[in-house]
């Protein structure tokens, strides 16, 4: 049961988070809430400018919501700030496609067993509640350092 | 796991009105409805009326001379009647249709803030206290805030207790003198609490204000006779009784409603129109600007006639033995916490719940796909969320239609889903 | 006394699709239904629709996330999709569901009259004008007299010349500075006139207002790109253009509906809700508070589907023809005159005219009894009555499923009422 | 044809109205306008107080209205007060009655022809604009009188 939405992959981030916990020193925190049904997530990056060298999360939600932060911890923690950018527009356009793409593991990893989930109009949002939080969060840290002065 | 329930009502006679019961859902599933507190399902009379309406009668109301403008207008303006008698109205010109709940608790509110009322007690200032609770639908409660921000009146509330009931103890503070309008809900929709409105309505006509009831989960459920009720104005909505969408009603005692400013401008809600200003019909016609919600009406018209028809009186008692066997039934279920009252006193066919570490969306979407329809979240009433340190609750809601097999399937999804997240 | 025309709509077929067409009246006289412009007749599709979706899809939207509450949010945004492409607007998130033209009209003046927006550009107050004109609906006049009692800003106005063209002379002297916003409708009601909505926007932007106009009676008859309009905000209502009563339609540009404040409050237009405030959603859903009119939205959508079916330019073009036929015709009737321009050009398909020495109101009743049925009044356009110094007037209007007959018909009515009251 | 409404009576005062144009000296006026269609009324009385000496009006208006102010003028022109008001009672009541009453000869006159105009709820305020309108003036000047200051 629950094959489309709830794929084993999710289930065990959901079960097994990682990374999760909210972490110093970092350069920008972005809180989040969904509205609708309350969900909130707190993320937090560190960054040189170049490279996320930490990013941490801490947060109450759904299984999906909660999945989708580890596993974007899993993906980005420690990439390139381009690299890290690039994936996460990429999985945007996934959970937007309606479940139209067919995800590139090589780019999104773990990320691919949400392609289910973008098929139920209600949940994208869950997905994508940390993504937003840490585009949010990862811009601002961006703007700082390039701004000269790093917090 | 049986327990018994007795119920007034043949209800395996009133599923076979209402036609999507028998739809069967992804995997085969049949529909276990357990939403009605979000929105009832509607009865094979009362989309007949419609089709009826629309390939017999249809044309505009009030301004035609010719035969189906006159049908229109009578079976608008019988609607009228219609809803006036399933409420106990004393006059027919007391009831204003508007398209939802919603519109009619703005409706008070805007025109109360307005300050075109010639009457001051019908105009919010500073100084003036506006009296709320913490177990409002948010359409009873950003009205207000909007009302506040505009007039400079001061917003002020009655708290839950633990229990889910309104904390009365500071009923003589909240409401003074100071106090110009109280507006509270008859029955939470979030909690299913009912409120003692006699009690509240009593204290604020003592100090002089008016009273507006949001009825939207009241009315669809129990006899209502506004007389009873002492209260000013009520507001409630066509599509949680059995009515279409885009219908509900704003009730207001005569005096009230001719005291109010007109609250939207436009065609059938004026007497005469000049360039340089107009003047205005009265009740109800000042509160309709154009062309009304006409089919809209004469099917919730159809859906009171319905109700009536099972008896207000049983669909009560139906609804409260269900409330009482689901009650007993999620007693039984290991990690479930009622929010709100959890004995069948005093409280309505909606009950919420959490289950222990599993968050609502999850309850929610697992007994979906066992074909079993409840509704996840804070339910347009956050503050209670907040109040009880809660994201979100499940609620499974309830009406003519439900059974006590509706009820054991939502106790055997949420064993389910606990083995699925566990 | 037969004069040709050619349509490209077959209209025998369109016929077909309309039950009400086959009602017989009182005296088994059938129905020649001539008052499209109050409102419209409606097709077998959208009735099909609203059954289906009653009895298939019905749940509440946005807020649940059972298979029925997704169906039913999937077949209201649909309409939304159906609508935005309708009228060409750029985003679908332009389209507000309102529940009729009146409301969506409202919403602008009671948001630029609230004061609460941040920009000062939409907050009207002592020093700006609102400019409409002599020949609107009394739903366009009637808030935005009310928003310049509440805000001290002035209402000034367009005339109407003898011919029942809007008077330009004055274009530049009324359309200033000081002008905030310019609200007109785009085809007169009464009159039948085609306003040069675009040579007036031009004007009003330049000096940087806003232009809402009024598209009840232009929408349901022409294809509109609201691009080519070239004005910020549109107003129309589904009733008539095939649609159900209860559903009407804002559309506004982005940049305008982002810089308005919210209109009414409650479920749905919250982001998120605390009882000390609260903040807003994007639009739409920031001007949809409560249930929003779910069935009547879906129901639009099929209307659109409908017209699109038949192709609006084919739609245009049989009024067109009817028009001047009827046109014709009425020429002929000894003691006829029409009130508005009596040449098909720039004109839609409403005519309204005089008879001599005979009131309307007789008018009218005498053609019903024949099973005509026309309009009789002020068609809630009481400033264009005012100016030509008649009490009201007669008005026959069509739409696609008007024939020649029906023009005959109401010609040979037109000479028993003279015999009658001769 | 128009059996119910347009009875022989009705247009007959409406082609040959009874009393119509405003006369002086007056003691009482109302004008009553019915906003859905223009119709328009005005209408003097003169009394001692007792009698009313002269019911004079003007108007513009459908047929039904201007019969209907034809007859007004007609029953209650020279009458007493009370008998006045008595008639004008029993008119309302016949034309809110939705055709269920059975109109009096003997008291409404020409005004019994109306009871047709009662199923048309579009035309019962024409039927009653000249007689709201009487009703005004004359419980004006009734209450002038009254007081003790007449005009
Ligand atoms: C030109 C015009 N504007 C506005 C309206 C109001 O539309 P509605 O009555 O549906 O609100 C109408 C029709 O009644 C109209 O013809
Ligand atoms: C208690 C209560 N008040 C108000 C409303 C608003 O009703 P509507 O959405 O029909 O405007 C609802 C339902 O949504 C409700 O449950």
């Amino acid at each position: 049961m629950s094959d489309s939405l709830y794929q084993e992959i999710i289930l065990d981030h959901y079960k097994n988070p990682h990374g999760r916990g909210l972490r110093e020193p970092f350069d920008a925190e972005a809180h989040h809430v969904n509205p609708t049904c309350g969900d909130e997530i707190t993320v937090r990056v560190a960054t040189d400018g170049a490279t996320l060298n930490d990013l941490s999360y801490d947060g109450q939600g759904c299984s999906i919501s909660q999945a989708s932060a580890s596993v974007l911890y899993e993906l980005l923690n420690g990439r390139r700030i381009e690299d890290a950018f690039a994936v996460e527009k990429s999985f945007v356009e996934l959970m937007q496609s309606k479940g139209a793409i067919e995800p590139d593991e090589a780019v999104l990893g773990d990320g691919i067993a949400f392609v289910g989930v973008a098929k139920y109009p209600a949940r994208i949002k869950c997905a994508l509640l940390s993504w937003m939080a840490f585009k949010d969060a990862l811009s601002r840290a961006v703007a700082t350092t390039e701004g000269g002065s790093p917090s | 796991m049986a327990r018994e329930v007795t119920s007034p009502l043949d209800v395996d006679r009133v599923r076979k009105d209402f036609p999507i019961l028998q739809r069967r859902l992804a995997g085969d599933h049949p529909l276990v409805y357990l939403d009605s507190a979000n929105t009832s399902q509607k009865p094979q009379p009362v989309l007949d009326t419609l089709t009826e309406h629309y390939t017999r009668h249809n044309a505009n109301v009030a301004r035609a001379v010719h035969q189906l403008g006159e049908e229109a207008t009578a079976a608008y303006e019988g609607a009228r009647d219609t809803i006036a008698t399933f409420i106990g109205a004393p006059s027919r010109d007391e009831v204003i249709f508007a398209k939802n709940a919603s519109e009619a608790l703005n409706l008070v509110a805007n025109t109360l803030a307005s300050g075109l009322a010639d009457d001051p007690r019908y105009r919010l200032g500073p100084g003036d206290d506006i009296v709320i609770t913490e177990m409002e639908h948010h359409s009873n409660i950003v009205p207000w805030q909007l009302a506040a921000q505009r007039t400079g009146a001061r917003l002020r509330w009655f708290g839950i207790t633990d229990e889910g009931r309104l904390d009365l103890a500071q009923l003589d503070e909240l409401i003074t003198p100071r106090t110009k309008v109280v507006s509270l809900v008859h029955q939470s929709n979030i909690l299913g609490t009912l409120n003692d409105v006699a009690l509240i309505a009593a204290r604020a006509h003592e100090v002089g204000a008016l009273v507006l009831v949001d009825g939207a989960q009241s009315v669809p459920h129990m006899p209502i006779d506004v007389r009873e009720l002492g209260v000013d104005l009520l507001a409630f909505t066509g599509h949680k009784m059995c009515g279409p969408t885009g219908i509900g009603v704003l009730w207001g005692r005569s005096e009230v409603l001719d005291a109010l400013p007109p609250f939207l401008g436009g065609g059938e809600m004026i007497e005469t129109v000049a360039m340089e200003g107009s003047t205005f019909a009265a009740a109800p016609h000042k509160f309709e600007a154009g062309t009304p919600p006409i089919a809209q009406a004469v099917g919730l018209g159809a859906a009171a006639d319905y109700l009536s028809g099972l008896g207000m009186a049983h669909v009560n008692a139906h609804v409260e033995s269900i409330t009482a066997y689901a009650l007993n039934m999620l007693a039984d279920v290991d990690g479930v916490t009622i929010i709100g009252p959890d004995s069948p006193v005093d409280r309505g066919g909606t009950i919420s719940f959490t289950l222990d570490g599993i968050h609502p969306h999850d309850v929610g979407q697992v007994l979906d796909e066992h074909g079993v329809a409840v509704r996840v979240g804070h339910h347009c009433a956050r503050p209670v969320c907040v109040r009880y340190g809660i994201p979100a609750t499940t609620r499974a809601s309830f009406y003519v239609y439900t059974t006590t097999d509706d009820i054991d399937a939502l106790a055997d999804g949420l064993e389910r889903v606990k083995r699925f997240f566990g």
